[in-house]
């Protein structure tokens, strides 16, 4: 039995009638044909089919397109407005974030979200919001400044119109809950 | 996966044996069970919906009897294949007469899982299958003792499906 | 990876809810987040016939403090949790657990009552819940039950719900003065489940243990309640030896098996030493007031 | 090098922004799945569940009724076509579908073809298989123990070893051991595990029944070495196969084999006439992909008293599953191994290597190494750290004591090999002095008298790469020269094609750089092509970190070619005799008269336009380099580590690797090269590794199991480099890809080690699990308590 599915990607209304077991990650590339959200692991481990669901990043690949049925999709082809990259697109270029760019659109969409509510992030922050995708090439290091890169740079474009943005949601705390291992400072 | 455990049964050995022989009797204890083909006296087909919470495999077992020998003793092979995995499993029983109407119950089995269900549920699959096996060697009991302790507070008691007395793994 | 086919449901009401659960007894499955359910599906180690999303059924993602305990609805994300400025104040062991399970993405959709309701024993809520003498709240076409976490727990994978009751919300009692909580995992890595895990909680009046709680987390069949280690914090002061002397009774509380996340033996071990470390968190944080 | 070229070139040295990166960016890239063909099918896999299983047969008939489903193929159907085995890089054959019996799990059992995947996924769980279960063979000890099970019926030799296999002067090693001073003596085991990329496997296969032709686009890092091989084994004439690699998610050496999957679909295609894809999913690579490492090694190290090595001596079992389908240089069935020696100098060593058949997926390919040089360099910088704590000294000392000194080189190894160069001390001071090695052992000193547990690990490696020469080096008879073909367009613009294919390396980038440096042409203005067999020239791939080495030297040859003949355009030109001419600054000016010059470009034009009567029209080149001998990176790596007493968790505080990769092409490539191997070094150390039950089922058979790190647990890198260039490569480089891989292991190993060494601990093996330090701090009452 299908079930028709009305989804907004990048701005871009697309439907079709599919069963209800097609996962958002196959909706996005096989129905909208947007092939820059990648399957890399199946168990929603890897974060390689991130994207954005009403601004929330989810594992694609771990939906039902059923279930997010209505909802605003953002992927990696959204990034760039007007011929113009997105801050993170250029972090991205000018920190070698990304070798051979399997989990970049994944890590890109987690960092694009990320940065709306931490515009001013510290590097461990950066790691803890990024601690859902792998990457098996960079050894996250340029990827960390990538994200840098882009917070600077969103920051200094912020700076010029006088309104700013709410944040959507309230920030998460700046400290990561405390593992066994740093707890030992109490022991 | 070894597992082995002995009960004690309120039955003659006799009607344990012949209850043993019973290929529906059996299945209707075991774990899941669905249907049956029954292809001769010593060779059956049970389909078994075998797992936990969400998790479900559905297995059809090639079953066996073997080695039956009256009025204590028995082997049984089962080969099944279900979702990328294969289940093979071989048990004993041995039974011995304590009083004319009790029975010792003994049994081991060896089980070993194959495939998917090995490789992703190991977490949870020594234990699972642990109480599956027992609670199908426990339900023998139940069936067994049911005819003779009719009170109903009793009958409620049993069919809590209580592991068997002294399981090992 | 594919999954089953299947029909889905995603009704705007608890009695279409509960309806289509008679219905398909035994062959549909709640949808919440569906972390855990989805990638079971995926391997085809869980095919339902039928699922039954409860994304349209209001007033389950309500997350408050009323009449004496908070409330946590059964569909509040974790990462709704991991950001409440409520739950980071005044329940830091809720905090800290939600702040661990699996990755940030996952977060995003997983919530409490499917990290509750699949009762795998490696899941991080529920331990720290026993530790907080939570209540969950079922509701079916026979009306609403409220029942302690710990007889929610039947099994590994097996709880007290009956085939047409949905778990709704999860109630915490407020923290009363002087309480502290807190959960440690320790894992491998991010998104691992734990080798183990500890969540407790303790109440201080006047320099003395009044209430505890601890739960552990995937070293048994459930998450486990170590009640003697709590029974023998009450009435004492926290001093080193005491919190040393529960670890060590936690620890025998705990029933692991070898696997993956390491030997039984290890995982006993490592009961005892975060049991400590968490009490002296919670302690330290009882003492600075918590509570209030 | 030459002068540091103008930023607006772009040559050697500059940290040139990546050209590809452009599509990547925008979810541009295409990668295997991203391909999509009028009509194509799709193929999915039945796997056997069972490690050692007969089959009894297979009924298809419920799998066929499903709409959508084509068909299902069996090794019977292909073993009617010759094709149920194919050859293997190492001279054994592997099955693609077993006729009668499967000899690892997971292994390919028949394949479904249906319109779409979601009917094939379903339909490969219908496919009813009967199997008769058979005892398997998972250790590979017990498999050569003379009532083992067979892994391998198919073969004359009813036993489980493979090969016998070993380098060095043995009666020498022996001899020098009866007299030695000191022996220390370990047993290692480097566990399997799995490159685990990204992006999985996968193929489209699509025959043009018109033209007769199979283009098969697949996820493979070596697709000429992959064409003629189909040629061989299906007898498609070659010239009517082309392989066209596309982007690739990352390689690592995991897209090296021929995987039975790319066959199978291939037929299908061809039987067809329509696009078959096929991509595994993530527990198909993990559990059927061939798999590195697995080696059980035995090591022995000898030397004087004052901690002179003398020599070594090695006993190795390597675990290489059921087929021996390493993707080794044939000579070589233990790879580069003997490059044991290390960075020392050594009067002699001897090792040996025995292969083994288990009932495992094929092992002995990569992991970001590809030819056991992580294996061997784990050994002897774990030995070398044995000796230093038998002897009580320093092990930074003991290596400063033993490294073949600069001046020796080049210098012949113990087991035969020629280093090109090295300057070891260097590295190793360079290293000390910026982690403050000094200032850690005090620290260390002080943190013991209170208990806590810190070590500080060395490793000072030397890799072996680029191969390589053809006079020893060959895959299947194919000598391992790489290629590349270089076009000059008359606007001065150019477009070079090589025989090696990138996987993340970012060729696009460098290999434009290396043409820019030699021709003066902007980097901006040069395309790089590889990847398509029917446009590239040949070449053996990428892997074993040989690209700069083989086809980068390719590339600057054929680059030289094409300015030779520009200094006779230029002569021409200015009215000059070329021996009158120097290339200066990027052009050619008379010599003496700076003013009378000409660039690439004008000269291009003039390739085309005018050029002189006794020359051809063009501005083209082709080189096919055999390189004279292999390349010698090196580093010196440090690791200060810290463990938590009451947990057994090892946190890696600081790491800092010095590398030297010879001369550098683009800095910010090398260093994001040198990152990610780190990564991939530390995660084996710590995390990652395969392992089965005893009926043979893969433990780690997805990434819920198997655990790659992540940000959190990747320390932040630190990296700094000596340069000490090759002398026999066209531009002095080195190789990079995998040096960071196989030093850092050791480092990580080392430290800990030395975290417990007070307590009398030796060795650990990796991945050095919580519980493995946790039972040892308990035996030595040393836990938190």
């Amino acid at each position: 039995m299908t079930q028709h599915v009305t989804l907004t990607i990048n701005g871009q209304p697309y439907q079709a009638d599919i069963e209800p077991r097609v996962l958002l990650v196959h909706f996005i590339r096989e129905v909208a044909g947007l092939t820059g959200t990648h399957v890399g692991c199946d168990t929603t481990s890897c974060g390689a089919c991130t994207v954005l669901v009403n601004g929330t990043p989810a594992k694609s690949c771990t939906l039902f397109a059923v279930q997010v049925d209505g909802a605003e999709i953002s992927t990696v082809e959204g990034l760039e407005q007007g011929g113009k990259l997105h801050p993170i697109q250029e972090g991205f270029f000018e920190e070698h974030g990304l070798q051979c760019g399997f989990c970049t659109p994944g890590m890109m969409m987690t960092s694009v979200a990320f940065l709306k509510e931490h515009p001013n992030p510290t590097d461990d922050e950066i790691r803890h919001a990024i601690s859902g995708n792998l990457c098996r090439c960079t050894g996250y290091v340029n990827i960390v400044k990538a994200i840098q890169y882009a917070a600077d740079k969103m920051r200094s474009e912020q700076a010029t119109p006088p309104e700013s943005t709410e944040p959507a949601m309230p920030a998460t705390p700046t400290t990561p809950a405390p593992t066994a291992t740093e707890a030992e400072a109490v022991r | 996966m070894h597992f082995e455990g002995t009960q004690q049964i309120n039955a003659p050995i006799q009607s344990v044996f012949d209850f043993l022989l019973d290929a529906n009797k059996v299945a209707g204890c075991a774990p899941g069970f669905i249907s049956m083909d029954i292809l001769g006296p010593d060779h059956f087909k049970p389909t078994l919906g075998v797992g936990i919470g969400a998790v479900k495999a559905k297995f059809t077992l090639d079953v066996h009897l073997q080695n039956v020998r009256a009025p204590d003793h028995g082997e049984v092979t089962a080969h099944g294949v279900a979702a990328g995995s294969a289940v093979d499993l071989t048990a004993v029983v041995d039974l011995v007469p304590v009083a004319a109407a009790e029975t010792t119950f003994n049994w081991f089995a060896d089980v070993t899982v194959s495939g998917t269900i090995a490789s992703v549920g190991a977490r949870l699959l020594e234990s699972t299958a642990h109480k599956q096996i027992a609670k199908f060697f426990a339900c023998f009991k139940q069936k067994l003792e049911a005819p003779v302790s009719e009170a109903p507070a009793a009958e409620a008691a049993s069919s809590d499906a209580s592991p068997p007395e002294t399981p090992k793994a | 990876m594919i999954p089953n086919d299947f029909t889905y449901f995603a009704p705007g009401g608890l009695p279409e809810v509960w309806d289509l659960l008679r219905q398909h007894e035994g062959e549909a499955k709640i949808l919440a987040g569906g972390q855990s359910l989805i990638p079971l599906m995926k391997f085809r180690l869980a095919e339902p016939a039928y699922l039954i999303d409860l994304r349209n059924v209001p007033g389950m993602a309500l997350l408050e403090e009323r009449d004496g305990s908070l409330v946590i609805g059964a569909m509040v994300r974790e990462a709704a949790l991991e950001r409440s400025p409520l739950i980071q104040q005044r329940y830091p062991g809720i905090y800290e657990a939600s702040a661990v399970v699996a990755d940030p993405l996952v977060r995003n959709f997983a919530t409490i009552g499917g990290n509750v309701a699949h009762a795998d024993p490696a899941n991080d809520h529920p331990a720290m819940l026993l530790a907080l003498r939570a209540q969950v709240t079922a509701q079916g076409p026979n009306g609403t039950r409220t029942m302690p976490l710990d007889d929610f727990l039947v099994d590994t994978m097996e709880t007290a719900l009956q085939p047409d009751e949905v778990l709704i919300d999860i109630r915490v009692p407020q923290p009363l003065p002087h309480t502290g909580s807190a959960y440690l995992k320790l894992e491998r890595k991010v998104g691992d489940y734990a080798i183990a895990a500890v969540g407790v909680m303790v109440t201080l009046d006047g320099g003395v243990c009044s209430r505890a709680g601890i739960g552990l987390t995937n070293v048994g069949p459930t998450a486990i309640r170590a009640t003697q280690a709590e029974s023998f914090l009450i009435g004492k002061q926290p001093d080193e030896a005491t919190l040393r002397e529960a670890a060590r009774l936690a620890a025998e509380a705990a029933d692991p098996t070898s696997d993956l996340h390491g030997p039984a033996e290890y995982k006993r071990s490592m009961v005892r030493t975060l049991t400590a470390r968490a009490l002296r968190l919670a302690v330290q944080r009882a003492q600075a007031g918590g509570g209030q | 090098m030459t002068t540091e070229a103008p930023v607006t070139i772009g040559g050697m040295g500059h940290s040139v922004k990546r050209k590809e990166d452009a599509r990547f960016l925008r979810g541009k890239g295409h990668y295997i799945d991203d391909i999509k063909l009028p009509g194509m099918l799709y193929m999915d896999i039945v796997r056997s569940p069972y490690a050692h299983a007969r089959i009894r047969s297979i009924d298809a008939s419920k799998a066929l009724e499903l709409p959508g489903v084509l068909a299902v193929i069996t090794g019977k159907d292909l073993d009617a076509a010759g094709l149920a085995w194919m050859p293997t890089l190492m001279s054994d054959k592997q099955m693609v579908l077993p006729v009668d019996r499967v000899v690892y799990q997971a292994q390919e059992v028949a394949a479904v073809i249906a319109t779409e995947r979601y009917i094939a996924a379903d339909a490969i769980t219908l496919v009813d298989v009967d199997y008769e279960p058979l005892p398997p063979v998972i250790d590979p000890f017990k498999a050569l123990e003379p009532d083992a099970p067979l892994v391998r019926e198919d073969r004359e030799a009813k036993t489980n070893h493979i090969w016998h296999w070993e380098a060095g002067d043995e009666t020498r090693t022996d001899e020098i051991f009866q007299n030695a001073d000191v022996v220390v003596k370990q047993d290692l085991y480097i566990p399997r595990i799995h490159v685990c990329s990204i992006e999985t496997c996968g193929c489209v296969a699509s025959f043009d029944k018109v033209e007769g032709k199979l283009t098969v686009y697949m996820t493979t890092q070596a697709p000429h070495a992959i064409r003629t091989v189909f040629s061989l084994v299906s007898g498609l004439p070659e010239h009517k196969i082309r392989i066209v690699s596309p982007d690739i998610g990352g390689g690592f050496g995991g897209k090296v084999p021929v995987y039975p999957g790319y066959v199978i679909a291939s037929v299908a295609s061809i039987q067809t006439g329509l696009p078959i894809k096929w991509i595994e999913d993530r527990s198909e690579n993990l559990q059927a992909d061939s798999f590195a490492r697995d080696y059980h090694i035995s090591a022995e190290l000898a030397a004087k008293s004052d901690g002179t090595m003398q020599a070594l001596r090695v006993k190795t079992l390597a675990d290489h599953g059921a087929f021996d389908a390493a993707a080794n240089p044939s000579k070589f069935p233990a790879g580069l191994f003997s490059v044991i020696t290390g960075s020392y100098q050594l009067d002699a060593a001897h090792v040996e290597v025995d292969g083994v058949y288990t009932n495992k997926p094929s092992g002995g390919v990569a992991y970001r190494c590809s030819f056991r040089v992580t294996e061997a360099v784990h050994t002897i910088e774990r030995m070398v750290d044995t000796l230093a704590q038998k002897l009580q000294m320093d092990p930074a000392d003991l290596r400063m004591k033993n490294f073949i000194p600069p001046e020796a080189f080049p210098y012949k190894s113990a087991t035969g090999w020629e280093y090109d160069s090295g300057n070891y001390p260097a590295a190793l001071q360079k290293a000390m002095a910026k982690i403050d090695y000094a200032g850690l052992r005090r620290e260390q000193a002080e943190k013991r008298a209170r208990g806590e547990l810190m070590g500080i690990g060395i490793s000072t490696f030397t890799e072996i790469v680029g191969a390589g020469p053809s006079h020893t080096f060959d895959i299947l008879g194919i000598k391992m020269f790489d290629s590349c073909e270089i076009r000059v367009h008359p606007t001065g613009s150019a477009i070079v094609r090589i025989g090696v294919q990138t996987q993340g390396q970012g060729h696009e980038t460098t290999f434009a750089q290396i043409v820019a440096e030699e021709l003066g042409l902007p980097v901006e203005n040069i395309t790089v092509e590889h990847g398509d067999t029917d446009t590239a020239p040949y070449g053996l791939g990428t892997y074993a970190s040989r690209s700069t080495p083989t086809a980068g030297a390719a590339t600057a040859v054929a680059a030289r070619k094409i300015r030779d003949k520009a200094k006779k355009i230029a002569a021409h030109l200015l009215e000059a005799s070329p021996d009158d001419l120097e290339w200066v600054d990027y052009k050619f000016q008379v010599k003496g008269a700076p003013g009378r010059s000409v660039t690439m470009k004008d000269i291009a034009f003039a390739a085309y336009t005018n050029f002189p009567p006794d020359i051809e029209a063009g501005l083209e080149a082709v080189d096919y380099y055999d390189p004279p001998n292999l390349t010698f990176p090196f580093g010196a790596y440090i690791c200060v580590v810290d463990i938590d007493r009451g947990t057994g968790m090892v946190k890696i505080r600081r790491f800092v690797a010095v590398d030297d990769c010879g001369n550098i092409i683009n800095p910010m490539i090398v260093d994001g090269q040198i990152h990610g191997g780190l990564t991939m070094g530390m995660a084996p150390a710590l995390f990652e590794a395969i392992t089965y039950d005893e009926n043979g089922n893969i433990q780690q058979s997805n990434l819920m199991d198997y655990l790659l790190p992540t940000a959190m647990e990747t320390p932040v890198w630190e990296t700094d480099k000596t340069v000490t260039p090759s002398p026999h490569h066209p531009f002095g480089a080195k190789g990079v890809g995998e040096s960071a891989t196989v030093g850092a292991p050791p480092a990580i190993a080392n430290a800990v080690v030395d975290a417990l060494s007070h307590l009398g601990v030796t060795h650990i093996d990796i991945p050095i699990t919580p519980w493995k330090v946790y039972q040892i701090l308990e035996e030595h009452g040393a836990t938190e308590g």
